[in-house]
């Protein structure tokens, strides 16, 4: 075909690449953060006899796991201004990325919180540890160990999806290949490296979740059990 | 430009909501069916269908899916394949399906506990019985939640198949929102027509998880 | 703790009923303990000696009847689970060790969260607890590196390390070979000697002969006979008379 | 070539965004329209063919042509020499007035006075890449998807200013009447061009006689008076 | 199937040696099972019993030495691991009833999917089984809704149902009662005089004495002695004088 690829043309940008790509790995990692601590509250809250915070869990995760990121995005980055706040655009995404992944880590939390097999839990009672000490040493460590590589999948997912902040002016790593783009016109050098850039950017933050892995659960590593 | 939202603003989002669907089914099906074997790829005894298994995982889990359908559309028709829109979309959207829920269904395959698959060897069973009467049985409702999670992303992940020109429901929310500039009343729709198609996935695989939740409780989700 | 006069017991339970849906577990169950008394629980499979021992516990909670443990009236719904599973040790059936924890991290847990215990401390008590039950070159193990009859063992090691004022034994001997069991029954006989309260199920009838003060038969699901280990030689209903019958076939 | 592939299939299939008012976009009954749409029914009409819209986003626009599922586009590229080095531009068919735009209670004289203010563009249009250049001015740029997101962060107050078509500045006091903006400086005016594959020569001829034609007759100058409310410039119309 | 001269062990093992990582479980393990003996496998807690157990269903790969079973090589890579299953009938520790049959489709899920039995016919069998164990009650219910010991005598009702000529139990009466180990123990007996051969592991040396007509005593991954049960009463080694002395406690 008559089509040339010109990569070095698309290249000679890679300043631009390198910083978007470190914003949206940025993104990644508050949200991450943020949003693990969200969800993990919010599935805690789900499994309260308080039927009213049960409730409210239920409905922030059920809403946000139906609609779509690009939606909350906007609603939180326009409502916000029209309500008269204004926050970078960093800040928006941060918080409407940690929203959007907290419903989904709350989802992936209830599970791992319902693999607890009952004696577990039941061995723990016998020993009269508190709910609270239960819920930590018996329940919490375990369960994000079973439930590991679905975390590890939906943080890297909200990596790749953290691209649509590009929408509210976050200069991200797909937003630097739409300019890039449509100011070159070489989409396909453009998109090919970004391609390569976003698998570069998921095995790293896989390679820092195994690293992660092996401090948090000592007995995988004793026992060579992969992460 | 601008003007009022109207009757007609309506059936075009309900044409875009219709593709939605459509991609959907198509991704799912299609998807689902290369994904188990991707699962079961993934726990053969063959250490090169492991590995091969694996790269084809991380290679497209690491890909953003709007450059999957960009790459699959037009990279295919750069080395001279002719392929429609449809035939573009619902190859891209099956490769990247497949490797998520490979990636989840293994996950759940292999937390059925170790003594479960060495009783149903002692029992004489070839792998394939083991796997379909002792394995999967139990897999099966491990993997719902988790399945059914992804379900949800995977229709509202059809949106970015406007790159290959289909007009499904988010594309046409932005023409029309285009036209009129009125993004709340518009994403309020889009959100709700969203929100209508997922949330009864989402109550489905709670009430499925019920029925099946029969005490087996110390399985856990990929 | 001396306070309580010697005639009150430990554990007690008046008519204790429990159903689960429609099938009737404990039909009018009741019996006491006495401080320092082991009391073995036996009947055959399904006669409801699990449930009875749950309950007591709290594990359960009863349709009808009272239960009365070291003062924490159990049937009721206001009693305080903490402090009265503070005072009850309890192994179960399957051990239920912490998988993700070492044997030291599970036996060492209870007593540093609960009871405020310092590490060392903890430690030096984990250590002695499984020198008694002859565990202790597995303090640094997971509890899968361990065979099921060396897991069964951590496990009551843990419950030990809490030193609770009752104990209560779920089958825990039946996974353990003879050499085993004797070393547990020296530890619980030292318990006891201490004036530990034990109440365990068992299917050993040789064992709850050697150890127990008092047995109680239970037969689909009420207490058909009980009185001194005498009653397994000599046993007056016709129930226990066929059980420890064809229970002599084993030892 | 590709010109006799069109006149055989008798039809011409044209790369159009319509998701970018007022050059492409859907009137009240969800039928094409825009100054972009007009002029590509102009052309059909003339060379006697049957249209068919490719539905595009901004960034399929060029490897719909480039990989033949498209023959041409007509969907406000404006000429850059760097973007020459990837397509053909026709002669310019229209142009495309810029400006910076604020909010008219704003004191903005100069482009001094922009200074720490943030100014909304679309990702990647000319605007975009003329205010990015301009490094010496310390401007603060907010890059929006489009048109729409643009002049939403105007209406909702998260930018006071923007950079892009006249047209657009004024719809945004239609839409939220307490923030009127008006056009502030003048940033350019741009060419806006068809766009075909390199190397399709004859193709290209025939386009740049057909605009020239359409330009001396006047009917360019009409859709885009109807459409941007302002004559083409008088250069191109002379 | 009696062609094999009956001189042809149909179980045996040849200098086996089997280490998890550095611990050596297996030292260099040899017996044989003739056809039609029952031998018990005894010895204290992590002496390598259920290991050796496990490695002649091939459920471990042995490290060296040789496996012979029923005439298959089990040592060797290439062995033919179904038929080798379909003659080895094995009951583990911990039950591994499938949760999600009934006891009813656990039991007829092997003789319909391997030997292609008709449904009803398999269904007949079940019911037989479970008569020898005495489930027939509990035909149609799921595991978790029988209590322990049920389970595991299901477990056996399942084994038995393939029909296997070599049956391997790993402590498969530890969770049940005096009185449903005498209906096992009867159960297996009907089975030795039927021709089936039998190696299980257990505890209980009143069991091993009864019905077994050979006794290896494993200690610290070896075979440390053998011989009839008859060893039991009178022990040449001192560490089997001191483990079933110790076991004496128990009966
Ligand atoms: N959670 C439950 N739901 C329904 N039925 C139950 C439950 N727990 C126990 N049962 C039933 O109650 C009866 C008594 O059970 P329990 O476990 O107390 O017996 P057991 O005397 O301890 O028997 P084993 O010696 O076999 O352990 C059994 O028939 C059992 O099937
Ligand atoms: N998969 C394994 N990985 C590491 N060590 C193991 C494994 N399985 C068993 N072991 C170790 O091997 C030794 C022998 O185990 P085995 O289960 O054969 O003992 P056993 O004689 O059956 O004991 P018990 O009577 O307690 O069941 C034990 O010390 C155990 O900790
Ligand atoms: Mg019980
Ligand atoms: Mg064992």
């Amino acid at each position: 075909m008559s089509l040339q690829l010109d990569f070095p043309a698309v290249l000679e940008r890679w300043p631009s690449f390198l910083a978007g790509a470190v914003l949206t790995l940025e993104l990644a990692a508050f949200a991450t953060v943020l949003g693990a601590l969200l969800g993990t509250l919010a599935a805690v809250g789900r499994g309260t006899h308080n039927s009213l915070i049960a409730g409210a869990c239920k409905i922030y995760v059920e809403t946000i796991r139906n609609t779509p990121l690009l939606v909350q995005i906007f609603l939180v980055y326009f409502g916000l201004a029209s309500l008269g706040l204004k926050f970078s655009a960093f800040t928006v995404a941060v918080t409407a990325l940690t929203i959007n992944v907290g419903a989904y880590t709350a989802e992936i939390m209830r599970a791992g919180f319902e693999a607890i097999p009952r004696g577990q839990i039941e061995a723990a009672e016998g020993l009269a540890l508190s709910r609270l000490q239960i819920y930590w040493h018996i329940i919490l460590l375990p369960a994000v160990e079973k439930v590991y590589p679905a975390l590890t999948s939906q943080f890297v997912l909200l990596m790749l999806a953290s691209s649509v902040c590009s929408q509210i002016s976050a200069e991200e790593l797909t937003a630097v290949a739409n300019y890039i783009q449509s100011d070159t016109y070489r989409a396909f050098e453009t998109y090919i490296i970004v391609a390569v850039l976003y698998v570069i950017l998921s095995l790293v933050m896989r390679a820092g979740f195994w690293g992660l892995g092996l401090v948090l659960f000592p007995r995988r590593r004793r026992l060579g059990t992969p992460l | 430009m601008g003007g009022h939202l109207n009757i007609n603003h309506l059936v075009f989002l309900g044409q875009g909501a219709l593709w939605t669907v459509g991609l959907s089914v198509i991704a799912l099906i299609g998807g689902g069916i290369v994904g188990f074997v991707i699962a079961l790829a993934r726990i053969s005894p063959l250490k090169s269908v492991r590995l091969a298994s694996a790269v084809y995982v991380q290679l497209i889990q690491g890909t953003p899916l709007l450059v999957i359908l960009f790459l699959g559309y037009f990279g295919l028709a750069a080395i001279g394949f002719k392929v429609s829109p449809l035939t573009a979309a619902s190859a891209s959207l099956t490769l990247y399906v497949a490797a998520y829920l490979g990636e989840i269904w293994r996950g759940c395959i292999q937390s059925v506990p170790k003594p479960q698959w060495e009783a149903a060897e002692g029992l004489a069973l070839t792998r394939t019985q083991r796997m379909i009467k002792v394995i999967l049985p139990q897999a099966i409702r491990i993997a719902t939640p988790p399945t059914v999670g992804f379900m949800v992303q995977i229709i509202k992940n059809t949106s970015l198949a406007s790159v290959v020109g289909f007009v499904e429901l988010m594309r046409s929310g932005q023409i029309v929102n285009n036209s009129l500039f009125e993004p709340f009343a518009i994403y309020a729709i889009i959100a709700v027509t969203y929100f209508a198609m997922c949330y009864p996935l989402s109550l489905f695989s709670q009430r499925l998880e019920r029925r099946m939740g029969r005490g087996r409780s110390n399985l856990a989700p990929a | 703790m001396q306070q309580n006069s010697s005639s009150e017991p430990i554990v007690s339970l008046r008519n204790v009923r429990k159903s689960f849906g429609p099938l009737v577990v404990l039909d009018g169950v009741s019996f006491a303990v006495e401080r320092g008394e082991v009391l073995a629980l036996i009947g055959r499979s399904g006669s409801g000696k699990s449930t009875a021992l749950r309950c007591i516990d709290r594990f359960e909670k009863v349709d009808d009847g009272e239960i009365v443990v070291c003062g924490h009236r159990v049937d009721r719904p206001d009693v305080d689970l903490r402090a009265l599973r503070q005072d009850v040790g309890i192994v179960f059936q399957s051990y239920n060790l912490f998988p993700h924890l070492t044997i030291e991290q599970n036996i060492t847990l209870a007593p540093c969260a609960v009871k405020g215990m310092a590490t060392a401390e903890a430690k030096d008590l984990a250590r002695k607890v499984l020198v008694q039950v002859g565990l202790e070159e597995k303090l640094h193990a997971y509890p899968e590196q361990l065979s099921g009859g060396q897991q069964q063992r951590a496990a009551i090691a843990r419950s030990l390390a809490m030193q609770p004022k009752v104990m209560l034994f779920d089958e825990v001997t039946s996974a353990l070979d003879p050499e085993l069991t004797a070393e547990v029954l020296k530890v619980i006989e030292q318990l006891a000697a201490d004036g530990m309260t034990m109440v365990m199920v068992t299917h050993e009838m040789g064992f709850a002969k050697g150890i127990a003060d008092r047995i109680v038969f239970m037969h689909r699901g009420k207490v058909h006979e009980t009185g001194p280990a005498s009653i397994l030689t000599s046993p007056t209903t016709p129930e226990l008379t066929q059980f420890v019958g064809t229970g002599n076939l084993k030892s | 070539d590709l010109l006799d592939d069109i006149t055989q299939a008798k039809k011409i299939r044209i790369s159009t965004d319509l998701a970018i008012p007022p050059s492409g976009m859907m009137d009240s009954s969800m039928k094409p329209t825009g100054s972009d749409v007009e002029v590509a029914q102009l052309l059909a009409k003339d060379w006697g063919l049957e249209l068919e819209f490719i539905q595009t986003t901004g960034a399929t626009r060029i490897p719909n042509v480039l990989t033949g599922k498209a023959d041409i586009i007509i969907s406000t590229l404006s000429v850059t020499p760097e973007r020459a080095k990837v397509i053909d531009f026709t002669k310019r068919y229209a142009t495309l007035q810029s400006d910076i735009g604020c909010l008219k209670s704003l004191n903005v004289k100069d482009w001094p006075d922009l200074k720490d203010k943030a100014i909304g563009v679309s990702r990647g249009t000319t605007q975009d890449t003329t205010l990015s250049n301009m490094k010496d001015k310390e401007l603060k740029i907010s890059r929006y998807d489009d048109d729409a997101t643009e002049v939403t962060a105007a209406v909702s107050g998260q930018v006071d200013c923007v950079g892009t078509s006249a047209t657009i500045i004024n719809q945004i006091g239609v839409k939220n009447p307490a923030r009127i903006f008006e056009s502030k400086i003048p940033l350019a005016t741009f060419d806006l061009a068809i766009g075909l594959k390199k190397g399709e020569q004859r193709l290209m001829d025939k386009l740049n006689a057909w605009i020239a034609e359409n330009v001396k007759n006047g009917k360019l100058n009409a859709i885009y008076k109807k459409f941007h409310g302002v004559d083409l410039p008088a250069d191109m119309r002379s």
